[in-house]
């Protein structure tokens, strides 16, 4: 065991990973498994230690130990109780005072907020309507995205859009940020669930244009990966103004992750930093929006619906309504939940909106103006079951983003590691070794079971409704009720208190 | 198979690996043939490699580790034995095999497997002595062990295979033995000097007395053997002495019946010999050598079940050739195990690739790359993966790209590209 | 016949096929018996390493196996699966069969006495999946009929 | 014999009507100008015979174990729900949701039905539903269908193969014969064509002389044509899209 | 305050009934027979509403809107009046007759005005489909005064075109209003049996906008997302029932525009994706260009609905069929009702009669010529 302790910056370990010497069989499961190295093994006394310290609770070492000896708890709080100086906080200024950084972190919003999810319930029909067996009579979630016509024109085509056979699409999350295999899989099971990834900013894969059908290109202000080509492959362009997690800043993606393949997706060299601008510095205002659109539907000849992803901010509604007269095909809000491949601890966790709101102030505003008809709405930003994107829809999206669901059906738990590569269940790394732990054999089955059981319960809730297909649901906040709301709150959210 | 309205009739001489192997193919082949075999020996099938541990006692004629097939393998494929007489001659005009008790059995096919018998070096003076042995057969073992339980100090002639193995094992037994090898090295064809030098101290730590680069010139001894003379003038006393210098093939059948035979029974690549419907298969014939490229006896197990194997397959009409093949060989001496193949010692236009960094441990690696190919290899110690050097040479396989890591200790499949793994992924 | 076959791109090194192998070939099957046994069953798949490749390399059970062609004493047979078997009890332990195989697959075991045995997979008799193939956590062992 | 007229009675007052005719020992009661009263026959156990002229309303023989009703005309919606025995003929169209739960008996048609005919019907040890419509039926045929037999004749259209969508939806047990071939593009997803065997004929031949003997139907053009079944490819269609919420 | 709160009536499952028919001569009847087809329907419904439309009630004012209002009381009746009298120019008011009822205790005044729009001058700036200047007006003013003037509801606001409907039994209502007095070539009745939305008198149906009115059976479990839809087209939906929206609807889709009747029927009602694959190329598009732009105007949940427009009648059903729905025929009369019964009942010796399709408009339509006595040649009447 090696002397490890840095007393005068000692931070306690988050965790404690207990292993039961009884029922430890010196396989040495938990000590390949662990990607932070944590787990030792002694070959003089035979004998498995931990590194408390490194151990980030990713749970790799609990699930691969085959007589379950090994539990990681959380560490109680090491600090004096203190209601006002929580651990978060002490730590927090430690953290930056030693080491003289902003703390990055990963995937979502851990703090403590509001989850408006929680507080909306559904509705079924009783006596005066039935409900619908979703089982046995036709149930319908396609979902098109893209423009509507305000009213049907004679001889005149629809705008490009894009069909979804389910309502639920994955977000932007770019190769870079994951791994071969997690877009592999992610691109194989939408494939077979009728529905559509997003690449993200990082470009695509050569090896990925195989799911060309199936795959929204994002554009972002770094421009990795973006040529003609890339813009082609895609069913639809995604412009990314924003991003829930970190609204009003750039992306990071550090060269150690920029990999050989990597640097061939994003056209960047390899083991450089991929760096995203904080805006697109051809839009610094809502003109020169219109601009890169139209940019956009010139160099596909108008043949791909253009969606323009913002982060739910406070003003979300009047950026919406801007967006949707820009020309815009659909628009994507990301709530503060939505998860990231890396960002600052600061804005992650305090900028930003609840999707809940956002959602329905931009919906009522558009409604308000007439246009919620002719535009899509994509929601995204904690999306964590089939419920909450119901509950969405019935809010007044279109669509779904799911992001982090998706990534915990690869086998994420959310340890918050992602920033570092080093992911020890294979998701957000370019380590070819640790790549592999995500088999897309398997994954792609298990994304694809989460498409359709979600489509599933979409079903069953629609079918208790007495709905029998999507368009009926979404915006129909009738079909909604808040509980423990305040009036504000159901005022924006559009919804009756529960009992009314 | 039918012939008119009779049966198919083949007949196998020699009731060994080639023999055998050839049998389970016809019958598996051709459910209704007649199978004779005909050995001189009148036992069931044995494992030859085992009659050291016999003399030992490690291992009895009952047991079924010493039997080449089960009990029930002749009843079970109806094979008739014609066992304890010698096939004398072939008369392929009237397919006929006459036995020495003038016996004459009608064949349709047949097959020579007769195996080897001991080299006697033709200037070897008094060798009719009692107390002289060989050890390529049971009886000659039967006979051994009747000896061994009078007799307290053996030399042994030639540290081959045989002869090395047995002179290890009955020093152990608590013997006085001596291993008197004319080369410079002891299993001298099947290990280089560094290899070499381990078995030989392997040896002596069990008590063998090494002397190489002699020979014995005569056998001391009126009726019993007294002791041996060697060319090196030394003497040595014994109560035995056993001659393992090596075998050559029993050809005798197939000379008597004029079938051609070079160094051993010449064969095509279906195993047929000079004559039309008159096979030959294992330690008599000669094989084609894919890596010394001649033909010469080979008398390794391998492949005398493979070429019995491919006898068989064509006696019963279905095509099937033999490759070539080249020397293997595969023993333990003491605690060390190794496996050889082809060339051991590196020709001239050869590269060499040795990893001797743990030979103190008795590991050491070599192989021998010609072009690109591998010509040769000694694993000792670690030879679990020797076997795909093996493979490799049948195949030809191109190893330049990863020459270097074969001779590493933990060659396995990660040394090789990912076409070559994706190819051993597949079933062979 | 079915066949593990071997998905190198998805073996993460756990070697739980190993473990899960040493304990199915164990009297009681049971891990924790299995790991405290004097002399502990020799898994007969092994993870070959060298990251980032990593597999679990067992017999491919050949439809001609040059190790059964090679056995001196006739120890190593085919069952009713088309699986090739060794024999335990009647090997020697020659290692010729070593010494023909052509992936490597065969182990030697000389912890048992004056003969040594050549240890390999025999598929689980006794399990309608091998217990290597149930045991990978990521798929990187595939038990399918590929003819 | 007995005679109600139903003109302009409510269905409450026709139906004690029925009930004192039964008590009283009538086994034959004949109603006239029947307008759409509801549940006639509702809960009656005994075998009176009964006929109709007229329209009867909604939930015609609901519940009721035992009587012939006999139908001069067309009938609405609910006919059978629930019955468990007894006969029900109609000689003209009935509405929709035909035979809904029904655990017995039998309900003999002459044209066509709405939607939903037959829906959750369902057989119990002796207890054997069976159907037998003249004309098509509307979407959903047999949805949900769980035992018994549905029997769909398709006299007077012209077209040879059956097309109507949703046919046995969700159907788990039970079989719907069908005259002529069917559509495969129309049938539910759980449910799947076979071939009529001799037993499936044997077992529902008995009724289909009945149906055509009291619909005054030519029994042997019936049987001259070819039948197609359709039975549920499985009795546990959804058994993988549930899972136990505790599995681990 | 129309709320009828001594609701303690046992509840069935039943529903509402409908009934109505239209002959396609012009031929004017009284409302006796759809009176009576309603009436034997009683079942379906409870007593809380009942409601006759008459298309061709007021032949002598067929070119002025009559609008009916009802009134909680005179401070309504005149602060709706005044307003009234700035916006329309009015050729005639007055009480509509009405007798007393034993089963109806109180109710509310009942009022018609005939006139024309007085100025344009307020629907310029929504003026953004071809549209109808006047009836746009119209529609708005109806909107107003059911938002804006407290106990004031218009209920009917077509021209020659009258709605009759208040809490009761179909037969009281039809007493009280005196029905059998009225004459008109298109009827539609309603039996209801209010459920999730309170029984007052403006709820009862038929519900009617300019020319449309509707009687519905079963209930709009999409009416969240129609009526969102209903109001960013300017739509206020204050009547506290879900077939409010079907009027609106109608109206939106047909007279703003410009669908004819079947496409929007489409797009109540439209096929499942499974159906519209195996259609042809054009169909196809057609209905997914309807299910795409139209998919908030979707009704969703049970419903058969029967809708007067100008110049016809039509009946439909909901796309699966979970409410019946019957159409007779007998000469140039189409009869259409809930139950067979209801038909058979009135009308002895049909030509035809049959159930439509899940999903599948039964449209009647004037004859041309009658449509053009009645309309005048350049009065578009509604595209089928």
């Amino acid at each position: 065991m090696k002397w490890f302790k840095k007393v005068h910056h000692y931070l306690p370990p988050d965790f404690i990973l207990e292993r039961a010497d009884d029922l430890c069989i010196r396989c040495k499961a938990c000590v390949t498994q662990c990607s932070f190295d944590a787990n030792f093994y002694d070959q003089k006394r035979n004998f498995i230690y931990t590194l408390q310290q490194n151990c980030v609770g990713c749970n790799r070492c609990v699930a691969y130990c085959p007589t379950e000896a090994i539990v990681v708890k959380n560490r109680p709080n090491p600090f004096r109780e203190h209601s006002h100086w929580g651990a978060y906080y002490i730590s927090g200024i430690k953290r930056r005072a030693y080491y003289g950084g902003t703390p990055v972190k990963s995937m979502g919003n851990d703090r403590p907020f509001p989850i408006y999810w929680d507080k909306l319930l559904l509705n079924a029909s009783q006596v005066t309507n039935p409900s619908i067996d979703p089982l046995r009579e036709p149930m319908e979630l396609r979902t098109y995205i893209g423009r509507r016509p305000k009213y049907l024109k004679k001889g005149e085509a629809l705008p490009p859009s894009i069909m979804l056979q389910t309502p639920i699409m994955i977000g932007a999350m770019s190769y870079g940020a994951l791994s071969f295999n997690s877009v592999e899989s992610i691109g194989r099971a939408v494939t077979m669930a009728g529905t559509f990834f997003n690449s993200g900013e990082g470009g695509l894969s050569r090896d990925h244009y195989k799911f060309s059908k199936h795959v929204i290109v994002q554009v972002a202000s770094g421009r990795f990966g973006v040529h003609k080509e890339y813009l082609d492959i895609g069913s639809a362009i995604e412009i990314k103004i924003g991003q829930g997690a970190k609204p009003g800043i750039g992306g990071h993606l550090p060269g150690e992750k920029v990999s050989e393949s990597i640097s061939q997706a994003r056209m960047i060299p390899k083991g450089t930093d991929a760096l995203s601008p904080a805006p697109h510095h051809d839009i610094y205002s809502i003109e020169d929006l219109r601009q890169l659109i139209y940019a956009l539907k010139e160099a596909t000849r108008y043949s791909k619906p253009v969606i323009v992803k913002i982060a739910a901010v406070h003003n979300v509604a009047a950026i919406a309504s801007g967006i949707a007269r820009s020309g815009a095909d659909a628009i994507s809000i990301d709530g503060f939940k939505g998860g990231t491949g890396a960002a600052p601890e600061i804005i992650r966790n305090h900028v930003g909106i609840p999707i809940e709101l956002a959602l329905a102030a931009v919906d009522t505003r558009l409604r308000q103006e007439g246009i919620r008809n002719e535009v899509s709405i994509i929601a995204s930003g904690g999306i964590r079951g089939s419920a909450d994107a119901i509950k969405a829809i019935a809010l007044g999206a279109d669509a779904v983003y799911i992001g982090t669901a998706a990534l915990i059906t690869l086998g994420c738990t959310l340890c918050q590691q992602c920033h570092t590569g080093r992911c020890a269940w294979g998701i957000t790394t370019q380590d070819p070794f640790l790549s592999k732990r995500v088999n897309p054999d398997i994954m792609s089955e298990h994304l694809y079971n989460l498409f359709n059981v979600w489509s599933l319960e979409l079903k069953e809730i629609m079918g208790a409704m007495g709905v029998n297909s999507i368009e009926s649901l979404r915006g129909n906040r009738l079909h909604l009720r808040g509980v423990g709301l305040s009036d504000r709150d159901l005022e924006i959210l559009g919804v009756l208190p529960a009992g009314e | 198979m039918m012939i008119g309205d009779r049966n198919m009739r083949y007949i196998v001489i020699g009731n060994s690996v080639a023999g055998l192997s050839a049998c389970e193919t016809i019958r598996n082949n051709d459910k209704s043939a007649d199978i004779t075999v005909i050995a001189d020996e009148p036992f069931f099938a044995y494992s030859r490699p085992l009659l050291s541990d016999y003399i030992t006692g490690h291992v009895k004629i009952e047991d079924d580790r010493f039997h080449y097939r089960r009990d029930s393998f002749y009843d079970d494929l109806r094979i008739e034995k014609k066992f304890g007489k010698r096939a004398r001659q072939i008369v392929a005009k009237s397919k006929k095999v006459l036995l020495d008790n003038s016996e004459a059995v009608e064949y349709d096919k047949c097959l020579i497997a007769t195996g080897g018998v001991p080299f006697v070096p033709p200037n070897l003076k008094n060798s009719s002595v009692e107390g002289v042995h060989f050890f390529t057969n049971l009886t000659y073992a039967l006979e051994l062990e009747k000896a061994l339980k009078k007799a307290k100090k053996i030399v042994v002639v030639g540290a081959g295979l045989i002869g090395a193995k047995l002179a290890e094992k009955l020093s152990l037994y608590g013997f006085d033995v001596s291993i008197v090898e004319l080369t410079n090295k002891i299993l001298g064809l099947a290990l280089d000097g560094p290899s070499s030098s381990l078995v030989a101290a392997q040896m002596s730590k069990a008590g063998v007395n090494v002397i190489t680069e002699d020979s014995v010139n005569e056998i001391l001894g009126t009726t019993k053997c007294e002791g041996v003379v060697l060319a090196s003038g030394k003497k040595i006393e014994c109560d035995l002495t056993i001659m393992a210098i090596g075998v050559k093939p029993n050809t005798s059948v197939a000379k008597e019946s004029g079938i051609a035979v070079n160094r051993g029974i010449a064969v095509s690549e279906t195993m047929q010999t000079s004559v039309k419907d008159i096979y030959a298969a294992g330690d008599v014939v000669e094989l084609h050598d894919t890596v010394f490229q001649m033909n010469h006896p080979i008398p390794v197990i391998p492949w005398a079940a493979v070429c019995g194997r491919i006898a068989g397959e064509n006696m019963s009409g279905i095509y099937k050739s033999f490759n070539g093949g080249f020397p293997v060989n595969s023993i333990s001496i003491g605690d060390i195990s190794f496996v050889s193949m082809g060339y051991v010692e590196t020709p001239d236009d050869c590269r060499q690739y040795i990893n001797d960094k743990r030979i103190d441990e008795g590991i050491y690696r070599k192989v021998i790359v010609k072009d690109g190919i591998i010509k040769g290899a000694i694993f000792m110690g670690d030879i679990e993966r020797a076997g795909m050097i093996s493979a490799m040479i049948k195949d030809n396989t191109d190893v330049s790209a990863f020459a270097e890591r074969i001779v590493e200790n933990d060659f396995w499949w990660h040394s090789l590209d990912r076409t070559l793994r994706e190819k051993l992924t597949r079933r062979a | 016949m079915k066949l593990v076959y071997i998905k190198e791109d998805a073996c993460v090194e756990c070697k739980l096929c190993e473990l899960a192998c040493y304990v199915e070939h164990s009297p009681t099957k049971d891990i924790l018996d299995a790991y405290e046994m004097e002399i502990r069953p020799m898994p007969r798949c092994e993870v070959d390493v060298e990251l980032p490749y990593s597999a679990s390399i067992m017999c491919r059970h050949c439809i001609d196996a040059p190790c059964l062609t090679a056995c001196q004493n006739g120890s190593i047979y085919k069952d009713e699966r088309g699986a090739v078997i060794v024999n335990e009890k009647t090997c020697v332990g020659c290692w010729m069969c070593i010494m023909m195989c052509s992936y490597g697959v065969i182990k030697r075991d000389t912890r048992h006495g004056y003969f040594g045995i050549s240890t390999k997979c025999d598929l689980c008799p006794e399990r309608e999946t091998p217990a290597c193939v149930d045991s990978c956590p990521n798929g990187a062992l595939l038990y399918d009929d590929r003819g | 014999m007995k005679t109600i007229d139903a003109n302009k009675l409510y269905y409450k007052i026709l139906n004690d009507q029925i009930h004192d005719a039964v008590d009283s020992g009538y086994r034959n009661i004949a109603i006239n100008n029947v307008y759409g009263q509801y549940y006639i026959g509702d809960g009656l156990m005994q075998p009176v015979k009964i006929d109709i002229n007229g329209i009867p309303g909604n939930d015609l023989g609901i519940f009721m174990d035992g009587p012939s009703i006999y139908v001069h005309g067309d009938a609405q919606d609910g006919i059978g729900n629930t019955m468990s025995g007894g006969k029900i003929v109609i000689d003209g169209n009935a509405g929709d949701v035909l035979g809904y739960s029904m655990r017995g008996g039998r309900i003999y048609v002459r044209g066509n039905v709405g939607y939903r005919t037959c829906i959750h019907m369902k057989s119990y040890k002796d207890d054997f539903p069976i159907v037998i419509i003249g004309g098509r039926t509307g979407e959903f045929a047999g949805e949900y269908m769980a035992g018994g037999v549905l029997v769909i004749l398709d006299l007077f259209s012209e077209i040879n193969t059956y097309d109507c969508n949703f046919i046995g939806a969700g159907m788990h047990g039970g079989i719907i014969i069908v005259r002529g071939k069917v559509n495969s593009d129309s049938l539910g997803r759980e449910v799947k064509v076979t071939s009529l065997l001799q037993e499936d004929l044997l077992q529902i031949k008995e009724y289909l002389f009945e149906y055509c003997q009291e619909l005054n139907i030519n029994y042997n053009n019936v049987m001259k044509s070819r039948f197609t079944k359709i039975i549920s490819a499985t009795n546990r269609p959804y058994k993988n899209l549930y899972i136990d919420g505790f599995l681990h | 305050m129309f709320i009828n709160v001594s609701n303690n009536l046992p509840r069935d499952i039943s529903g509402c009934g409908i009934s109505g028919f239209i002959n396609t001569n012009g031929r004017r009847s009284s409302g006796r027979a759809c009176v009576d087809s309603i009436c034997m329907m009683r079942d379906r419904g409870n007593g809380l509403g009942a409601g006759f439309a008459v298309y061709g009630a007021y032949p002598e004012f067929r070119n002025y809107y009559a609008i009916h209002i009802i009134y909680q009381d005179n401070k309504a009746r005149e602060e709706t009046e005044e307003y009234l009298s700035t916006k329309l120019s009015i050729v005639q008011r007055g009480g509509i007759p009405t007798k007393k009822t034993k089963n109806i205790q109180s109710r509310p005044l009942f009022f018609v005005y005939f006139g024309k729009p007085r100025a344009q001058s307020d629907v310029a700036e929504i003026d953004e489909f071809r549209e109808d200047q006047e009836d746009e007006f119209i529609v708005r003013l109806a909107m107003k005064i059911n938002e804006n003037i407290k106990g004031a509801y218009v209920i009917s606001s077509g021209k020659n075109l009258g709605v009759f409907k208040g809490i009761g039994f179909p037969e009281d209502i039809a007493e009280m209003f005196m029905i059998d007095d009225y004459k008109g070539y298109c009827w539609i009745a309603h039996n209801r049996y209010p459920t999730n939305t309170p029984g007052w008198w403006g709820g009862a149906h038929p519900f009617s906008v300019l020319d449309w009115s509707v009687v519905h059976n079963g209930e709009i479990s999409s009416y969240g997302i129609n009526k969102r839809y209903l109001e960013m087209f300017k739509y206020n939906l204050n009547l506290k029932t879900d077939t409010e929206v079907i009027s609106y609807l109608l109206d939106l889709l047909v007279r703003r525009h410009g669908l004819s009747l079947k496409e929007a029927a489409l797009a109540f009602a439209p096929p499942f994706w499974t159906q519209i694959e195996k259609m042809n190329t054009d169909q196809k598009n057609k209905i997914e260009k309807i299910r795409r732009i139209y998919g908030s105007a979707m009704l969703n949940g049970p419903f058969a609905i029967l809708v007067g427009f100008k110049g016809g009648l039509m009946g439909l059903s909901d796309r699966i069929k979970l409410r019946p729905l019957v159409v007779g025929q007998k000469g140039d009369t189409t009869y259409m009702a809930s139950e067979e019964s209801a038909i058979v009942g009135v009308v002895k010796e049909l030509d035809r009669i049959w159930s439509p399709n899940a999903g599948e408009p039964v449209i009647a339509k004037l004859k041309p010529a009658v449509s053009a006595r009645l309309f005048g040649k350049s009065n578009k009447t509604v595209r089928v």
